[in-house]
C-alpha cells in the first residue's frame, strides 16, 4: 500500500461518534441506519436459507420423509417470503444504497433522515410479524397469496404474514421516495445528472417501482386480508369474486418488484467493473437510460406469469411481446459491462470475481427467461422448476452476488478494515460453484417437467435433485465464509486508508470509516464519474 | 435409488414436437450469446490483467455498436415472439370434432367424466391419434392441469370452465400433474393418461360405463330440480326453450349478444339473474351451492345434447337424444 | 421560502366552479342522456361523469394544490402517477375485454 | 439544490440541508411523491371497482342507486368547500396573517368533520338496512326501499357494498389522519411557528387534504351516480 492508512482510532468518525444502545436506536445518520439494516437483512437471510438447506434436505429422496407436506409447504412459503420481502427487497438498497448514495452525490445525509430511520423500524416490525406467524404456525400459502386458497381455503396464519408485508411494503416505499428526493435535490454542486456514478442511477430506476409499484401490493393485500376475514367476495369465485384479478394485481407488483431487486445490484456491477478495469464504463449514457427503460418497461409485462392461468389469450401475447422489449435494456448492460474490460487493466480482486460471476450467471438468468416470455415454450415449463432455477439465476446469481460484490468492495468505507483477501476470493468460487451446482439442474427438471413446490416426485427426477441438494450444501458453506471472515476483519483485518481500491467517486474522498457527516469539507464536482486516467498513480493496490 | 439421469422429456402429443422445435431455437439462440459473453469476458479478463496491461485505454461508448447490441438481439427475440404465439394460439383453439372430456378437480384429485357415463380418478384414458378436448373446472382452489409428455398445461379454475386439447401420438402411460399450487397434499395430486390405441380404446369403453351418459343423467337432474316447468320450449313457458341453443347467439335485456358457450350456460344456472334473456322476467332463482360441478357438467353436457328440431324434455325412459357414442359425436 | 403565493379571487373562483360541476353533474345523472352511434346504444351518462370529475380534479391540481406554479418536476411527477394508474387499469381490463374474443368451435 | 452555506440560517433549518429553499423544495417533492404513492394504493381499490362494475352493471346500478344522492352531493360540497378553506389557510400562511391562518384551520376541520359525520350517518343506515358485507349481509327485497334490487344476485350487491366500504373506508380513514395533522397545525400556528419565510407544514398538509379532496370527487360519481336515470 502505498498510502499510509491513519489509524481510524484517533479521529472522530460515525462508528466512535457516540456510543451505546441509544445511539444507534435513535440514529438518524443514514450510515448507521445502513448498518441496522445489514444486521436485519443478514438476520433474515440467515432464517431464509435455513429453510431452503431443509427443503434441500427434504427433497433428497423422492418420497416425502423428512418432514410432513403441511411442514414442507410451510418451509417453502416462509423461504419465498423472508427471502422476497425481507432480504432481496430490501438487501442493496437499504444497505449499500442508504450508506452510499449520500456521499456518492456530495450530501450530508438522506433528504429525510428520521423517514430513513422510521422505515428500518417499519421493516423490522413488518419482520417480527411475519416471523411471529411462522413461529405461531406458519403460513402455506406461497409467496404469491394466490386467492381462493389464501383468502378461503388455507387455515394457516395468512393475516399476520399479510400484515406483516405491508408494513415491510411501506418500509420500502419511504425508503424509495427517500432516495428519490435526495438524488433530486442533495447533489453537490456540480455533480450534474450524467456525473452521477451508475449505481446512483440504478436505485434512482428501483425507487421509482418502490414507489409507483408497493401500494399496489399493499393494497392487495388488505383485500386479501379483508375477504378471508369477512368473506366478502372480493377474490371469492362463489361470491362472485375473480382470483385471476388477484394475481393482477398481485403480479402488476411482484414483476417490478423483480427489477427492484436486481437494478440496485446492476448499479454494484458497474461500479465494479468500472474500478477494477481502471475505465469509465463503456456507454455511460446507455447504461443510465437502461435502468429507467427496465423500470417502466418492467410495468408493462406482468401477465406473462398468468400465460396459462385462464388470462385473455390476446392478453397474454400483448404480455409475451412486451416482455421480449424489456430483456433489450438488460442485454445492453451486459455487452456494455463486457466492452468496459476491452483494454482495460485488469485486477482480480475478490469484487470483481463477483462481479464476473454476477455477469455470468445473469447471463443465463436473463437468456433463460426469454423462455418463459415464448408462449409456446412458457405453457410447458411455467410451474416448474425451470421457473425456479431461472429466478434463482436472477435473485441469487445476480442479485446477491452483487450484493456481496458491493459490500467487500465498499467493506473498508464501512468498516476502516480490509477483509482477508485469500479467503474472500475462495468464498466466492465456492458460491459460484455451489451455486451452478445447485440450479443448473433445475433447469432439466424443468423441462423434464418436474412441478415446483412439490414435497415428493416421481422416482426418475432424483439423480438432478440429488445434484441440486449437493450444490445448495457446498452453497451454504459459500456464504456462511464471508459471514465469518467479514466479523473477523471487524477486530483483526488490515486498517484501511480512504481509497484501497484506487477507485474514483465521491466516496472514496472522505476517509474510512466516513465522519458523520459524511465529508470534512463539502464537496464540490469537477468532472464525470469514472474519471480513471489510467497511469499507475491510481493503483493503491498491487 | 435408481440410477437414471433422463434430459429430456417424452414426446407424446402433436403439441410436443412445436413446442421442443422453437425450445431448440432458443436454446441455440441463448447458448450462442451465453458463449459469446463468456468467451469474450475471459479473454478480456485474461488478456487485459494489471500485470500485462497496466494503463488503460480510455475509450467513449459507440453508437453503431449500442445500436448492433439493441437490435440484432430484438429482431433475434421478434422471431422467438412471433414463434411461441403462433403455437400458443393453437394450443388455446381445440379443433373441431374433438373428444370431449370433462374434469373436476378439488383438493387433491382428478375426476375425470366421459360422455358415456365413464368415471374415472386421478386417471385418464384417452384414444391414440384423435383430438381430445378437456372442458375443466374446480369445486375449490386454483388447480393446473399439465402432462409434461404433451407439453400442455391449463390452470383449472373454480368458477370457471377452462379448456385444453391435446392429440396423442404414442400409446404408453404419461404422468398427469397439478402444476398449480394448491395446497397440503399438492405434490399427491397426480396422476396418469393413459394412452391407447384405438381398438383397446373401444373396449375399455366398453367396460365400466354403469351409470348412463352423461348427458342422461343430465335429463335427470333436470327434471329432478324441476328446470322443466319452465324450460319447456314450447310458446308461453316462462324460460326460454333450450333445444338447440348450444352455440347459438343470444339477446341478452341490455340489448347486447352473447354467444351460448359452456360458460355462459354454467352462469345461467348458478348465476341467472346476471344474464336474462331479452323477452323474460328474471325470475328464476339462483341454483349457485345446489348443484355439484359435476351435476352442472351433466345438465350442461344435456343442453348440448338437445337439438333444435327435438322437443326439449323428450318422454321419460325415451332414449338420451343425440348420438353420444363419442366416436360419431360432432360437438358444435 | 415558502411556494408560490395564489391571489384568493382565484381560489374563489375554483371554489364556485366545483360547486357548480357538482350540481351539474348530479343534474346530468338524472337525465337521460343515453344515445346511439353506429346502432350501438351507448350510455353517456357514465362519461359525463367522469369527465366532469376529471375537471374537478384538473381544477384542484392545477390551483388549490399550484401545480400550475409548479416546476417542471412536480408537473411529471404528477402526471407520472395517472399514468401508472392508467397502466394499472388499462391493462388489467385489457384482459377482461378481450377473453371472449377467441371462439371456442 | 442550490447550496448556499452563507444563507441566513433560520431556526426551522433542519442541518443537512444547505438552505431553507434546498429543504423546500425536497420535503414538496418528497409529499408529492407520497400523493403518487397514494394515487396508487386507491388505484388498486378503483381497479377492483372497474373490473366488478363492468361484470355486475345492474348490481352496481341498484346498490348505488340504494346510497342517498342528497347525502352524498352535501359531502362533496362539504369536502370542496373545506378545500377552499385549506387553501385559504395556505394564503394565510405564505402572507403572514396568524389569525387568519387559524380561523381557516379551524374552518377546514370543521367542514372534514361535518363530512365524518355524514359518512357516518351513512354507515349507521347501511348497518340498520343489513347492507354492511359479511355474515349479517342480507338484500330484504319486501323492504320498499330495496325494490332496486329485484333480479340482482345478492352476492353481487354485496361485492357493490363491499366496495363501497373499502373506497370509502379508506378515504374516510385518509380524512381522520388529515384531521390529526391539522389539529397539531392548529396548536403551532396558534403559537406563532409559521411566518411568510417558514411555512412548509401548511402548505404541504394542505396537499395532503386536496389530495384526498380528489379522490372523494372520484368516489362520488362513481359510487353514488350509476345508472341513476332507469332507476328514477
Amino acid at each position: 500500500m502505498s498510502v499510509a492508512p491513519q489509524a481510524a482510532e484517533s479521529r472522530t468518525h460515525y462508528l466512535n461518534a457516540d456510543y451505546g444502545i441509544r445511539s444507534w436506536l435513535l440514529t438518524t445518520d443514514h450510515k448507521r441506519i445502513a448498518l441496522l439494516y445489514l444486521v436485519t437483512v443478514t438476520l433474515f437471510f440467515a432464517v431464509g436459507g435455513f429453510l431452503a438447506v431443509l427443503i434441500r434436505l427434504e427433497l433428497l429422496t423422492p418420497v416425502g420423509d423428512l418432514v410432513s407436506s403441511d411442514t414442507y409447504n410451510r418451509m417453502f412459503t416462509m423461504h419465498g417470503i423472508t427471502m422476497v420481502f425481507f432480504f432481496l427487497i430490501p438487501s442493496v438498497p437499504t444497505v449499500l444504497g442508504n450508506f452510499l448514495i449520500p456521499m456518492m452525490i456530495g450530501a450530508k445525509d438522506m433528504a429525510f433522515p428520521r423517514l430513513n430511520l422510521a422505515s428500518w423500524y417499519m421493516l423490522l416490525a413488518g419482520g417480527a410479524i411475519t416471523l411471529y406467524s411462522l413461529v405461531t404456525g406458519g403460513i402455506d400459502t406461497g409467496w404469491t397469496f394466490y386467492a381462493p386458497l389464501s383468502t378461503t381455503f388455507s387455515n394457516t396464519h395468512v393475516i399476520p404474514a399479510a400484515v406483516g408485508i405491508l408494513i415491510a411494503g411501506f418500509s420500502s416505499i419511504f425508503t424509495g421516495l427517500n432516495f428519490i428526493v435526495t438524488i433530486h435535490r442533495m447533489r453537490a454542486p456540480g455533480m450534474t445528472w450524467f456525473r452521477l456514478p451508475l449505481f446512483v442511477w440504478a436505485h434512482y430506476a428501483a425507487s421509482l417501482i418502490m414507489v409507483l409499484g408497493t401500494p399496489v401490493v399493499a393494497i392487495t393485500l388488505v383485500m386479501v386480508a379483508l375477504e378471508r376475514g369477512l368473506h366478502i367476495g372480493i377474490f371469492d369465485p362463489r361470491l362472485g369474486g375473480d382470483p385471476i384479478l388477484f394475481q393482477h394485481m398481485f403480479w402488476f407488483y411482484s414483476h417490478p418488484a423483480v427489477y427492484i431487486m436486481i437494478l440496485p445490484s446492476m448499479g454494484v456491477v458497474s461500479e465494479l467493473v468500472a474500478c477494477f478495469a481502471r475505465k469509465r464504463v463503456f456507454g455511460y449514457p446507455f447504461v443510465a437510460f437502461s435502468s429507467l427503460a427496465i423500470a417502466v418497461f418492467g410495468f408493462l409485462v406482468w401477465g406473462h406469469h398468468m400465460f396459462v392461468s385462464g388470462q385473455s389469450v390476446y392478453a397474454a401475447m400483448v404480455f409475451s411481446l412486451l416482455s421480449f422489449l424489456v430483456a433489450i435494456p438488460s442485454a445492453v448492460k451486459v455487452f456494455n459491462w463486457t466492452a468496459t474490460l476491452y483494454k482495460g487493466s485488469i485486477a482480480y480482486n475478490t469484487p470483481m470475481l463477483y462481479a464476473f460471476g454476477f455477469i455470468g450467471l445473469f447471463t443465463i438468468g436473463g437468456l433463460t427467461g426469454l423462455f418463459l416470455a415464448s408462449l409456446g415454450v412458457d405453457v410447458h415449463v411455467t410451474d416448474t422448476y425451470f421457473i425456479v432455477a431461472h429466478f434463482h439465476y436472477i435473485m441469487v446469481g445476480g442479485v446477491v452476488m452483487g450484493y456481496l460484490g458491493g459490500l467487500h468492495f465498499w467493506w473498508p468505507k464501512i468498516s476502516g478494515r480490509l477483509y482477508p483477501e485469500g479467503f474472500a476470493k475462495l468464498a466466492a468460487l465456492i458460491i459460484f460453484v455451489g451455486f451452478n451446482l445447485t440450479f443448473f439442474p433445475q433447469f432439466i427438471l424443468g423441462y423434464l417437467g418436474m412441478p415446483r413446490r412439490y414435497h415428493a416426485y416421481p422416482e426418475e427426477f432424483q439423480v438432478l435433485n440429488v445434484m441440486s441438494t449437493a450444490g445448495a450444501s457446498v452453497l451454504a458453506v459459500g456464504y456462511l465464509l464471508p459471514f465469518a471472515y467479514l466479523l473477523w476483519s471487524l477486530r483483526y483485518g488490515p486498517v484501511a486508508g480512504p481509497n484501497p481500491w484506487g477507485a474514483k467517486g465521491l466516496e472514496w474522498e472522505t476517509p474510512s470509516p466516513p465522519p458523520t457527516f459524511n465529508f470534512d469539507h463539502p464537496p464540490v464536482v469537477v468532472e464525470e464519474a469514472y474519471a480513471y486516467h489510467g497511469g499507475q498513480e491510481d493503483d493503491v493496490v498491487a | 435409488m435408481r440410477f437414471t439421469l433422463p434430459l429430456f422429456p417424452d414426446e407424446a402429443s402433436t403439441m410436443a414436437g412445436r413446442v421442443d422445435a422453437l425450445y431448440f431455437y432458443l436454446l441455440a439462440v441463448t447458448a450462442f450469446f451465453s458463449v459469446l459473453i463468456f468467451v469474450t469476458v475471459l479473454a478480456f479478463a485474461v488478456k487485459y490483467r494489471r500485470s500485462k496491461h497496466p494503463v488503460p485505454v480510455q475509450m467513449e461508448g459507440s453508437m453503431p455498436l449500442e445500436v448492433a447490441w439493441s437490435v440484432i438481439p430484438l429482431g433475434l427475440s421478434m422471431v422467438m415472439f412471433v414463434w411461441g404465439a403462433s403455437i400458443f394460439f393453437s394450443m388455446n383453439r381445440p379443433p373441431r370434432g374433438a373428444l370431449q372430456i370433462y374434469a373436476v378437480s378439488k383438493q387433491w384429485m382428478w375426476k375425470f367424466e366421459h360422455l358415456d357415463g365413464q368415471r374415472e380418478i386421478n386417471q385418464l384414458h384417452v384414444p391414440v391419434g384423435r383430438d381430445v378436448r378437456l372442458t375443466m373446472i374446480s369445486q375449490d382452489v386454483i388447480h393446473s392441469f399439465y402432462v409434461p409428455a404433451f407439453r400442455v398445461k391449463q390452470d383449472v379454475l373454480p368458477g370457471r370452465y377452462t379448456t385444453i386439447w391435446f392429440q396423442a401420438t404414442k400409446p404408453g402411460s404419461y404422468h398427469l400433474f397439478c402444476a398449480e399450487y394448491c395446497g397440503t397434499n399438492h405434490s399427491g395430486m397426480i396422476g396418469q393418461v393413459v394412452v391407447m390405441e384405438p381398438a383397446q380404446y373401444q373396449i375399455w369403453l366398453s367396460g365400466g360405463a354403469g351409470e348412463g351418459s352423461l348427458a342422461a343423467n343430465g335429463q335427470k337432474l333436470f327434471r329432478d330440480l324441476a328446470c322443466d316447468t319452465c324450460h319447456r320450449g314450447d310458446t308461453g313457458s316462462r324460460g326460454p326453450d333450450l333445444a338447440g341453443l348450444f352455440g347459438k347467439p343470444v339477446t341478452l335485456q341490455a340489448g347486447n349478444k352473447v354467444v351460448a358457450d359452456d360458460s355462459y350456460i354454467r352462469d345461467s344456472i348458478v348465476n341467472p339473474a346476471n344474464k336474462v334473456v331479452f323477452g323474460y322476467q328474471p325470475i328464476m332463482p339462483t341454483f349457485q351451492g345446489q348443484i355439484s360441478e359435476e351435476g352442472l357438467l351433466q345438465l350442461l353436457a344435456y343442453i348440448k345434447s338437445l337439438e333444435a328440431s327435438k322437443t326439449a324434455a323428450p318422454a321419460p325412459g325415451a332414449a338420451p337424444p343425440a348420438a353420444v357414442v363419442p366416436q360419431t359425436r360432432k360437438t358444435k | 421560502m415558502s411556494g408560490h403565493i395564489v391571489s384568493r379571487r382565484i381560489y374563489y373562483g375554483i371554489f364556485a366552479a366545483l360547486m357548480t360541476l357538482t350540481l351539474l353533474t348530479v343534474w346530468v345523472a338524472t337525465r337521460d342522456v343515453d344515445t346511439h352511434i353506429w346502432g350501438l346504444h351507448v350510455a353517456l351518462n357514465p362519461v359525463i361523469a367522469l369527465a366532469i370529475a376529471t375537471t374537478k380534479a384538473l381544477l384542484v391540481i392545477l390551483y388549490f394544490m399550484h401545480v400550475r406554479y409548479s416546476s417542471k418536476l412536480t408537473k411529471v411527477t404528477v402526471l407520472a402517477g395517472f399514468f401508472w394508474l392508467g397502466i394499472l387499469l388499462i391493462m388489467t381490463m385489457g384482459d377482461y375485454i378481450s377473453r371472449e374474443w377467441i371462439k371456442l368451435p | 439544490m442550490s447550496h448556499n452555506p452563507e444563507a441566513a440560517s433560520h431556526p426551522a433549518l433542519q442541518h443537512h440541508f444547505d438552505s431553507m429553499e434546498q429543504q423546500h423544495g425536497a420535503t414538496t417533492l418528497g409529499m408529492w411523491l407520497f400523493l403518487v404513492q397514494e394515487i396508487m394504493f386507491f388505484g388498486g381499490l378503483f381497479t377492483v371497482y372497474l373490473v366488478y362494475r363492468v361484470k355486475y352493471f345492474s348490481a352496481f346500478a341498484a346498490g348505488s342507486n340504494s346510497l342517498d344522492l342528497t347525502w352524498g352531493a352535501i359531502n362533496t360540497s362539504l369536502l370542496i368547500g373545506s378545500s377552499l378553506t385549506m387553501a385559504l389557510a395556505v394564503h394565510a400562511a405564505q402572507t403572514g396573517r396568524r389569525k387568519l391562518l387559524v380561523l381557516f384551520l379551524g374552518f377546514t376541520m370543521l367542514l372534514g368533520a361535518g363530512f365524518l359525520g355524514v359518512k357516518a350517518a351513512e354507515y349507521h343506515e347501511k348497518f340498520e338496512k343489513h347492507h354492511v358485507p359479511g355474515a349479517s349481509f342480507k338484500i330484504d327485497l319486501n323492504d320498499p326501499g330495496q325494490k332496486g334490487f329485484k333480479g340482482v344476485d345478492a352476492n353481487n350487491a354485496q361485492l357493490f357494498f363491499s366496495l363501497y366500504f373499502a373506497m370509502t373506508g379508506m378515504h374516510a380513514l385518509h380524512m381522520v389522519i388529515g384531521l390529526g395533522i391539522l389539529g397539531v397545525l392548529l396548536v403551532k400556528s396558534w403559537k406563532g411557528h409559521f411566518s411568510p419565510e417558514y411555512n412548509s407544514p401548511v402548505e404541504l398538509t394542505g396537499l395532503y387534504w386536496h389530495f384526498v379532496d380528489i379522490v372523494w370527487i372520484y368516489l362520488f360519481p362513481l359510487l353514488y351516480l350509476i345508472d341513476r336515470y332507469h332507476h328514477y
